[in-house]
């Protein structure tokens, strides 16, 4: 499917998403509520089929954060990004790995280095850092004096 | 010609010259004792040298080449190093069985070295159940696996002797039986009589298809009781990072490698005196001339040739193949070399009855 | 902000012991033969069956994300070349893609060509050296002297005419960093024919061996659904039977000009995978071969501006890297600098398959299938 | 009929042990084959790819004269904070001021070698050179000042 295509079908699904023009492929935001529903949508739909997410990340925007699904359909070859915006000070969203595997290991490391905290998640421990680190490394608020080194 | 006989007997005769029976007893004990470990160090040494110039030269390297002349002391200063090394004992190791494991390795590796024929008439211990006494004796190295793996108190080192553990029982069985093999066509447990009876040729070619079948089981069983790759699971250095001598460093980890090479050495030798005539020369049917030429080749250095052939073979099969895996080492055991070697036990009992071998 | 203790949970893939010593913990690494690097695995096993299997990451983590955020759109480049060290030269590839995507710019043809055919040289080399390594893991040494003669041609021709060996940056935004040298395409040529005798050669020292069929077959089965659901690509996915080739499905640069073939294995196990590479090696022979007589003359780097800004959006660029499908997302402020970078790296998938590939196996199978996987820990650490 | 598979599959396998056992036995009798290189020996005859990128040199001429013209592009093109310029200013006889370098610093132990540095340099004024064998005693011995003293800038580099 198009991405105009995209846009119609996902309109259906979801009326509250809302489209952001401009990149490669469409991007949609939607609310951190609908997000386990919505994506169990589209991955079982069969016109859409999006049963695979090939990248999970998170953007701090100093405001706010934003966590980025990409999803691709192995099926149809096309592929949405799905965003959803987060509080700063508590993120709290759903779990996908119970739909998507990968998306365990990906939560683990979005978890520890922007503290974002996913509800739901079978093993959220860090995966890179010590257990007793401080701090969400990947945030632009983050300082580290001994280890960070301004050039 | 000077041969280890002779020099024996010499040494005999002089002895018994100058003391009485007794003193003359202890003194040859402890000439042996010496010849034995000097024997050992020697071996080891040369053994590790060959085995780094086969691995290099098939993995297209040049091996040692600055310690001496193609590097052939470079094995002389490791051995050196590991001397001066610390040798660690863990907190968490039983102390008395974790010190005393490779002493045990060593011993049964010295043990077996008694009824070996190392050239005609040339042997520390010329007992009538020589064979008998070879198998029984290195079924117990596994012993010191064990207790070196399980006093590390270092959970890889114990899977290591586990893994040790049912691969030297199981191969045990059809090394023992392809002994057996041998013994049913010569009807002598004695490793002399085994070595006369290959007089008019060596069994491997007078033993018919059999004597062939149980040769290659040998050589495989023995691969595996010395825990050399293929079946080196008990090291498994990718899975168990050096199996049951994780632990061990210095000196105490040298002597399993010394035992190691000791008990190739050992079981080579076994295999080149039951089917490849041990010190008799090759002879073919009624060459004179060819034969008489083989003859004059000392008998020392027709066992030694045939056994450094054996060795090279195993230390082959190492710089060839992959490891197995555990399940798949028993099958192997278990669903094909016991069974084959059973039925060629059978037929091999046939023709000897029916005398088809003489 | 939310207490750490809290979030803690007991991961839930651990079954609870019956009594206290039923089960064996064991660290796989930091330092271990079969790991290739500071990848930490704990294993729970009963016996010789593990149980489950936890890795435990950052032991060479370097934050290069946060590294990029303060780097330039031409620096950040050499910083990807130590990630999957083991094909630089695509994880520098996907860096200037992206960048070009973000400035628009056209990149001459044969800055193309040369890309594409040290593309695959990489891939020839990482595949080389993986198949030694895999080797090794399996207890045969002597394959993996062997692999490291044929990859140490291609680094040689890297080497003459990149500058480096392994950390290239030869990509740069808008094409390559300096043209090729006068001996490459001789070489290269000369290189591939050798490269078919040799494969002829790995056949019969470890692919027919019976004791390394044994090793592979049935090993670390992962069903084409689980491959998809566990994020792999690359051979990994290929071995069972998901076509994911971004060489194929999204072609960049000149890739869909190209002939060559999507090796797709259904068998799922560790010989799948290890026979997708070995394909793939002569697929990619194929590729440069076709491109080695043909590199149009022209510029071999479009002209850039000195500072380069990226307009404010976002871009995803992926390519298909040895070990699977990388990904490059830069968020853009439109500044010199990104604002966020993001590599979707494929080890870092691919290992979280893992657990799933050898749970209820042996620790030999453990070996034999995270060989398959091929990770490079610097690509999962990042 | 199981008799004959089994017995296929044993030879089936000795025949594949076989074949890798013929391929190291090969590389075994054929010494040619040994490509090891003996590095400290073999020095002399050593050849280096002449773009091998080893460390960053500042060629002068025989009248020691270099192109540096003290721009710091190669400062601020380096993403590690090899490189260092400390500018000063002549005095040229027509009492005006000119830019030019007093000291090019170069910390090799920072260096990643990507090139990014030549790359920028308007008048090519340093190169990558091939030189591999960059170990010292003191890590201080790596900070090097790439202009030789006494060094001008070349007559019409501007």
């Amino acid at each position: 499917m198009t991405n105009e295509e995209l846009k119609i079908k996902l309109t259906e699904l979801n009326p509250a998403a809302t489209f952001e023009e401009g990149g490669e492929w469409l991007n949609l935001f939607i609310d951190a509520a609908d997000l386990l529903s919505f994506t169990k949508t589209i991955k079982e739909n069969s016109e859409l089929y999006f049963d695979y997410l090939f990248c999970l990340t998170c953007v701090d925007w100093k405001t706010h954060l934003t966590m980025v699904y990409h999803f691709s359909s192995t099926k149809h070859r096309h592929n949405i990004v799905v965003k959803v915006k987060l509080d700063r000070t508590n993120p709290e969203i759903e779990t996908l790995s119970f739909l998507w595997r990968t998306a365990e290991f990906h939560e683990r490391e979005v978890y520890e280095l922007f503290g974002v905290k996913f509800l739901n998640h079978p093993d959220l421990r860090r995966l890179i850092l010590t257990d007793d680190f401080e701090g969400w490394p990947l945030r632009k608020d983050f300082e580290d004096p001994i280890n960070m080194i301004k050039l | 010609m000077i041969s280890l006989e002779k020099i024996a007997t010499l040494i005999d005769g002089w002895l018994h010259q100058h003391f009485n029976d007794v003193i003359t007893l202890l003194i040859e004990c402890v000439l042996v004792g010496v010849g034995a470990i000097a024997l050992f160090a020697l071996l080891g040494l040369g053994l590790v040298w060959m085995e780094r110039k086969v691995a290099a030269l098939m993995q297209i390297r040049m091996g040692p080449n600055r310690v001496g002349p193609k590097g052939i002391f470079q094995t002389s200063a490791d051995t050196l190093k590991l001397i001066m090394k610390e040798g660690l004992t863990p907190d968490g190791a039983d102390k008395l069985l974790f010190n005393l494991a490779p002493v045990l390795v060593i011993i049964v590796a010295m043990l077996i070295l008694a009824p070996i024929a190392f050239a005609k008439n040339f042997q520390i211990w010329d007992i009538n159940i020589g064979v008998l006494y070879v198998s029984a004796v290195s079924s117990m190295s596994v012993i010191g696996i064990l207790m070196a793996g399980w006093s590390s108190g270092n959970k890889y080192a114990l899977l290591g002797a586990m893994r040790s553990g049912a691969q030297i029982v199981s191969y045990e069985l059809s090394a023992g039986i392809s002994v057996l093999t041998i013994v049913v066509l010569t009807g002598s447990l004695q490793i002399s009589e085994i070595v006369q009876s290959q007089q008019t040729g060596w069994w491997i070619f007078k033993g018919h298809i059999p004597a062939i079948i149980a040769f290659v089981i040998f050589i495989i069983a023995a691969t595996a009781e010395t825990n050399r790759a293929p079946f080196d699971l008990a090291e498994a250095e990718s899975e168990l990072t050096a199996g049951f001598h994780t632990e061990y460093s210095g000196m105490k980890f040298a002597l399993f490698f010394l035992a190691e090479y000791i008990n190739i050495f050992i079981v080579c030798a076994i295999g080149a005196t039951l089917f490849l005539g041990g010190w008799m020369p090759l002879h073919i049917g009624n060459v004179q001339a060819f034969n008489h030429a083989m003859d004059y080749i000392p008998s020392s250095i027709w066992f030694l040739g045939k056994t450094l052939f054996l060795i090279f073979v195993i230390m082959w099969f190492r710089w060839t193949f992959p490891r197995l895996r555990v399940d798949q080492l028993l099958n192997l055991e278990w669903k094909y070399l016991l069974p084959i070697s059973l039925v060629n036990l059978l037929v091999m009992t046939v023709i000897a009855i029916l005398g088809w071998h003489l | 902000m939310f207490r750490q203790t809290e979030i803690i949970n007991q991961p839930s893939t651990i079954p609870p012991s019956k009594e206290e010593g039923e089960y064996l913990t064991i660290n796989v690494g930091p330092q271990h033969p079969a790991t290739h690097g500071v990848l930490h695995l704990v294993i729970t096993l009963s016996g010789e069956t593990i149980i489950n299997i936890e890795p435990h990451l950052g032991y060479i983590h370097r934050s290069i994300e946060k590294m990029c955020e303060s780097l330039s759109y031409r620096q950040f480049i050499y910083v990807t070349s130590r990630m999957d060290y083991l094909s630089s030269h695509i994880n520098n590839h996907a860096c200037a893609l992206v960048v070009e995507k973000g400035l628009q710019v056209e990149v001459p043809q044969r800055a193309q060509y040369i890309r594409v055919i040290m593309d695959e040289l990489t891939r020839i080399a990482s595949h080389s050296l993986w198949w030694g390594a895999m080797a090794m893991d399996l207890g045969a040494f002597t394959p993996f002297f062997h692999a490291f003669r044929e990859r140490e041609a291609i680094n040689e021709i890297m080497e003459e005419t990149c500058g480096a060996r392994l950390t290239m940056n030869y990509m740069v935004p808008g094409g390559v960093m300096v043209d090729l040298h006068p001996n490459f395409q001789q070489k290269t040529k000369a290189l591939i024919q050798a490269y078919y005798n040799r494969l002829d050669e790995w056949d019969e020292l470890v692919t027919g061996n019976i004791i390394f069929q044994n090793r592979m077959k049935g090993v670390g089965m992962l069903s084409a659904e689980n491959a998809i659901s566990y994020g792999c690509t690359g051979p990994v996915a290929r071995g069972s039977g998901v076509s994911c080739d971004v060489r194929k499905i999204y072609p960049y640069e000149i890739y869909n000009q190209l002939q060559f073939d999507e090796i797709l294995e259904t068998g799922c196990d560790s010989l799948a995978r290890y026979n997708v590479r070995l394909k793939e090696i002569r697929q990619s022979l194929k590729i440069v071969e076709q491109l080695i007589d043909n590199i149009p003359e022209g510029e071999f780097q479009a002209k850039t501006k000195a500072v380069l800004k990226l307009p404010k959006g976002e871009f995803y660029q992926r390519v298909e890297t040895a070990r699977g499908e990388l990904g490059v997302y830069i968020v853009s402020e439109g500044g010199t600098t990104p604002y966020r970078i993001k590599f979707r790296s494929p080890g870092f998938s691919n290992l979280s398959a893992l657990n799933h590939m050898v749970k209820g196996s042996k620790i030999g199978d453990l070996i034999a299938a995270m060989g398959t996987l091929d990770l490079v820990i610097p690509d999962i650490d990042r | 009929m199981f008799i004959k598979n089994y017995i296929k599959e044993v030879f089936g396998a000795v025949k594949s042990l076989w074949t890798g056992m013929r391929m190291t036995g090969y590389y075994f009798t054929h010494k040619k084959e040994v490509i090891t290189e003996q590095y400290p020996d073999n020095r002399a005859t050593l050849q280096l790819a002449e773009r091998f990128r080893g460390e960053v040199v500042m060629p002068h001429d025989e009248n020691n004269q270099h192109a540096c013209t003290g721009c710091s592009a190669c400062e601020i093109a380096c993403p590690n904070a090899t490189i260092k310029i400390i500018n000063k200013f002549d005095i040229l006889p027509d009492g005006k001021k000119k830019k030019a370098i007093d000291k090019f610093v170069y910390h090799l132990e920072l260096c990643t070698m990507c090139g990014l540095c030549v790359e920028a340099c308007p008048t090519s004024a340093i190169k990558m050179a091939n030189t591999f064998e960059h170990s010292v005693y003191d890590r201080r011995q790596l900070t090097k000042t790439l202009n030789q003293p006494g060094s001008k800038i070349r007559e019409g580099v501007e």
